[in-house]
């Protein structure tokens, strides 16, 4: 149970003098119940390459495999992928469209072909799973304030219970309270339903906070694929990339220029507090 | 009297049903009194919802106050001839980049506002080419906005109203849509502008990195002006802007965590430099 | 092609005039070395120009044939119940060789013009019109603005579709009433997102003191450069030879 | 209050200038880029939105964007021989479905009478406008005639298409944006 990817070539406008590498060469892994944080600069690929994993965009040359089986073969259902791999677009309102929040979010599995007890069960559970309470069930989604009208996108996806869920920047423009439940909500499905997880963000301190891997995307290219202590020790090569790694990696990494005997490999304030103080108690 | 100054300003929202009855009033400023100075940086803070676009809207008469009243530039403006004034007076940038560029050409859209207030041809050009230059943009000039970064067409949005030659510029959530190149890019811009053309510049975010360098911050929550001072002094309150759903840089919080384990640092730590700076203090004194 | 839009908008007029008035051989020639000479004077590449024909070609077979078969006169070829006559033959040429003059000629606007030069020179050629009321300097900006947003509501709407699309909706297969219904979940965001840019758009330009047309000074105000001025003596020409061909032929 | 009052009608030229552009760019890109399968070819969605822009903004809005947004397209695809006749045949459309729609008070509903004749009118107009351009452009009757069914096909789509996201609009309450002329 896993997607991989193999040697996945995309192409803009293919053939023609406006030739683009959108995607190149990349293989990658993504095994079940993963938490993995997408990272890049604008125009880095990235978005491309998650509307590779749910067939929205098809590789120009190269192989995607969903559990195995090619998703280019021949009788392979995209909109079984689709409803498999959910994919959250950045804004919320390219998605919301019906009259009040519940049916909107019923949208989903009415597409699956259920029936209505089955997906109307499967929006309640959904929405709880935002903390979409029932007394905003009959309010119309345009009503809704910038985090609540997150949520209920999110939640239009999460009603197809898919395996795979893929955030394009869901907290972008949200105030840092905001971005913060939102980010909660997430990591609870992860750990809890064991889901898998695909977090696109432009924080490094959200990606380093919770992620298990990291995955950066520069020029169309797989650059990275590590552990977030890893992958932040590059902080020099990232930020040439346009990327940077968390205010607590450049703490870190100062103090030890200046002669402050520790490690810097910390990503969070509370790894920074701990090797900080472990190097004072010491003395 | 300094350039903006209000004085127990109120706003209330209507919501009003289909046959235009009144469903609901929402008070989105409550009672605000503020006196901002020719010249100086202010930063306003506060979650979204907390009154602080509607208030900057007072500051370019795109709302008038319900009670109170604001004065721009010593103009007050519920003066209905006072209101082009003032919009020359404090020109104002908002947060989605795409829907406040006009023109389909970079220079023709920082020429829409001295157009609109009947700036002569040449006089067009000149600002034209001085602005763009003043935002690090001259290179754009001619192209489309549509191929522009986010944070470019912000800049080209700066422009524009820096064209109007106002003395105070108003960005209200200008970085919220941008990545964080985009968002580095607008706020240097912004610094020059604020010190080498002396504008007053009162910048609206939720991006504690982006004000650190103000000269004074105004925390705003449920309509209400809830903390006011300095970076530092704001900064060292951490407790307390958590509660009003805001956040620290990791450093200011780094330095918080650490003093409370005992570590002798100063209260208020906003840079790097700063915390290197302390921490090797401590550390040698330790080592001694 | 450096001409003022102005020259450029009465130029394809006029083409397009003579094209409808022309009606013999003459007219034709002398119109063909009208089009052709601006077409090199113009620099943009034939095949460009040929290229714009291809929606057309429909349209221009059919009347081709429907003219061959269907005019009356001295019959030259017959088969079956087909005749092909010496005036259908006439006819039919002529149809073709007006219709290709015409999308040449107006393809040749559209590569030599951006949208916004166009808008320029309408709102300037169309200014007499505000004696009877009609809000040019309104229309003008509508246009611009529109065509500002465009291309973003082409991305726009991509994005959409997509994110529709990750949710399981289909807009290809089904009936009518079916294929009608797919619209909602694409339509209605877009919909609502550009009231949504509409009134921030609004918002912005009053902030930048717009108020309407009065007193506004430009920034690039059109000027007839000389070569305007030979421009519009070269199609004046080209018309009245044309006419005289017609009176007198 | 009163200041308000007066904030509203001074908004009012920017708000129209925008709604009736964004109106026009959206008849442009539904004419563009979104394009159903149907028997005899692909129909664009050009018309709903005229009937969506004429129905909700009236006619002012109706004329320009419906005439202006449609020739755009043409002019955008290369169909420029067809600017002209398209900018005709769409502004009267537009403007007939904005007068039958509605009534001496200038209100109009969805589910009426006058809606659906407003629909019709529109949509036989644009049928007979581009059979009438077609035989003008090509030089025969016979050419415009022939196109005639496909358009009559488009047309009866783009009025299914109006009705159902005309409904899901004012549901949403879409109104409340439109500003009140």
């Amino acid at each position: 149970m896993a997607i991989t990817l193999e040697h996945v070539e995309y192409k803009y406008s293919e053939g023609t003098p406006m030739e683009t590498d959108a995607l190149h060469d990349v293989s990658l892994e993504i095994k079940d119940g993963e938490f993995i944080g997408l990272i890049g600069h604008t125009g880095s690929g990235k978005s491309t390459l998650i509307q590779h994993l749910n067939g929205l965009m098809r590789a120009t040359s190269g192989d995607i495999r969903y559990n195995g089986g090619s998703i280019y073969a021949e009788g392979f259902s995209m909109k079984e992928l689709r409803s498999r791999v959910g994919l959250v677009f950045q804004y919320p309102e390219h998605q919301l469209f019906e009259v009040d929040v519940f049916t909107d979010v019923c949208f989903g599995p009415k597409n699956q072909g259920l029936s209505k007890e089955e997906t109307e069960e499967r929006a309640k559970e959904a929405l709880s799973l935002v903390g979409i309470g029932e007394n905003y069930y009959k309010k119309s989604p345009f009503e809704l304030s910038g985090g609540e009208k997150r949520r209920v996108a999110i939640a239009g996806v999460l009603a197809m219970r898919p395996e795979v869920l893929i955030l394009d920047e869901p907290t972008a423009g949200l105030d840092p309270k905001g971005r913060d439940e939102i980010l909660g909500q997430v990591v609870r499905l992860h750990r809890e339903r064991g889901m898998t997880v695909i977090l696109v963000s432009h924080s490094m301190e959200d990606v380093a906070k919770y992620v298990d891997r990291i995955m950066v995307m520069n020029h169309g290219e797989l650059v990275f694929n590590d552990t977030p202590k890893a992958v932040f020790a590059h902080y020099k090569e990232l930020e040439k990339m346009g990327l940077a790694a968390p205010q607590v990696t450049y703490i870190a990494h100062a103090l030890k220029d200046a002669g402050f005997p520790m490690k810097t490999d910390v990503i969070t304030v509370e790894e920074a507090e701990e090797a900080i103080l472990c190097t004072l108690g010491k003395e | 009297m300094g350039i903006i100054k209000t004085k127990n300003l109120v706003y209330n929202y209507i919501k009003r049903d289909e046959e235009e009855k009144i469903e609901e009033v929402s008070e989105a400023v409550k009672n605000v009194s503020l006196d901002i100075k020719e010249g100086e940086f202010v930063a306003i803070l506060g979650h979204n919802g907390s009154g602080k676009s509607t208030l900057a809207k007072h500051m370019n008469a795109l709302l008038l106050p319900t009670e109170g009243t604001i004065w721009i530039g010593g103009r007050d403006s519920l003066d209905e001839d006072n209101l082009w004034n003032i919009r020359q007076t404090a020109g104002m940038v908002f947060q989605n980049p795409d829907n406040q560029i006009i023109a389909s050409v970079v220079e023709e859209d920082v020429g829409f506002g001295p157009e609109n207030i009947g700036v002569p041809t040449d006089e067009i050009w000149k600002r034209v080419d001085e602005c763009l230059k003043a935002v690090g943009m001259s290179a754009y000039r001619t192209h489309s906005p549509n191929r522009l970064s986010g944070g470019q067409k912000q800049r080209v949005a700066i422009a524009g109203v820096m064209a109007m030659e106002p003395k105070c510029i108003v960005l209200d959530e200008p970085t919220a849509m941008l990545d964080p190149n985009g968002r580095r890019e607008v706020i240097r811009t912004v610094l020059e502008l604020n010190e080498k053309k002396g504008i007053t510049v009162i910048l609206i975010t939720h991006y504690m990195e982006e004000v650190i360098h103000a000269d004074r911050i105004i925390v705003m929550d449920e309509g209400e002006i809830v903390m006011e001072g300095v970076p530092e002094e704001i900064f060292s309150r951490v407790e307390e802007l958590k509660k009003y759903r805001l956040d620290v840089p990791q450093v200011t919080e780094l330095a918080y965590e650490l003093r409370k384990k005992g570590v002798p640092m100063r209260p208020c730590i906003l840079t790097v430099e700063e915390f290197v700076t302390e921490i090797m203090d401590t550390y040698r004194k330790h080592s001694e | 092609h450096k001409l003022d839009p102005r020259t450029k908008l009465f130029g394809t007029l006029v083409l397009i005039a003579a094209l409808f008035v022309a009606d013999n051989l003459f007219c034709y020639i002398l119109a063909a070395v009208f089009l052709f000479g601006t077409i090199r004077l113009s620099k943009v590449p034939v095949k460009h120009i040929v290229k714009g024909l291809k929606p057309v070609i429909f349209l221009l077979l059919f009347s081709v044939v429907f003219n061959l078969f269907l005019t009356s006169g001295e019959v030259l070829v017959r088969f079956w119940v087909f005749k092909i006559t010496r005036e259908g033959l006439l006819r039919s040429g002529m149809m073709a060789v007006r219709l290709i003059f015409l999308v040449m000629g107006t393809s040749l606007l559209t590569f030599t013009t951006t949208p916004n030069q166009l808008t320029d020179g309408l709102e300037r050629s169309l200014r007499f019109l505000r004696v009877v009321r009609v809000p040019v300097h309104e229309i003008a900006m509508m246009m611009s603005i529109a065509l500002r947003f465009i291309p973003i509501l082409v991305e726009e709407t991509d994005k959409i579709m997509k994110a529709q699309m990750a949710r399981g909706a289909d807009f290809e297969s089904g009936g009518l009433i079916k294929k009608a219904k797919a619209m909602i979940p694409l339509l209605v965001p877009l919909f609502i997102s550009a009231f949504r840019r509409a009134s921030d758009l609004a918002m912005a330009m009053e902030a930048r003191c717009y108020h309407g047309g009065e007193g506004r000074t430009k920034m690039k105000p059109l000027r007839y450069a000389a070569r305007d001025r030979a421009a519009y003596l070269v199609l004046l020409g080209f018309l009245a030879c044309i006419i005289l061909l017609k009176i007198f032929l | 209050m009163e200041q308000t009052v007066k904030a509203k009608e001074r908004k009012s030229t920017a708000l129209f200038i925008c709604m009736t552009a964004l109106a026009t760019a959206i008849i442009c890109v539904a004419t563009m880029v979104i394009q159903i399968p149907i028997p005899l070819g692909y129909a664009h969605l050009g018309d709903s939105c005229i009937l969506l822009a004429s129905v909700f903004f009236g006619w002012k809005t109706g004329i320009f964007a419906g005439g202006v947004g449609s020739a755009m397209a043409d002019f955008l695809t290369g169909y420029s021989q067809w600017v002209l006749p398209t900018l005709i045949i769409k502004s009267v459309q537009g403007f007939l479905i904005a007068k039958i729609c509605r009534n001496r008070e200038g209100e109009f509903k969805i589910l009426s009478v006058r809606t659906a004749l407003a629909a019709a009118a529109g949509i036989l107009e644009m049928a007979l406008g581009y059979v009438a351009g077609g035989a003008v452009l090509a030089g025969s009757m016979a050419a415009g005639i022939a196109s005639a069914p496909g358009l009559l096909l488009k047309g009866v789509l783009n009025i299914a298409v109006f009705y159902v996201v005309a409904l899901a609009l004012e549901k949403s309450g879409v109104k409340k944006f439109i500003p009140v002329k």
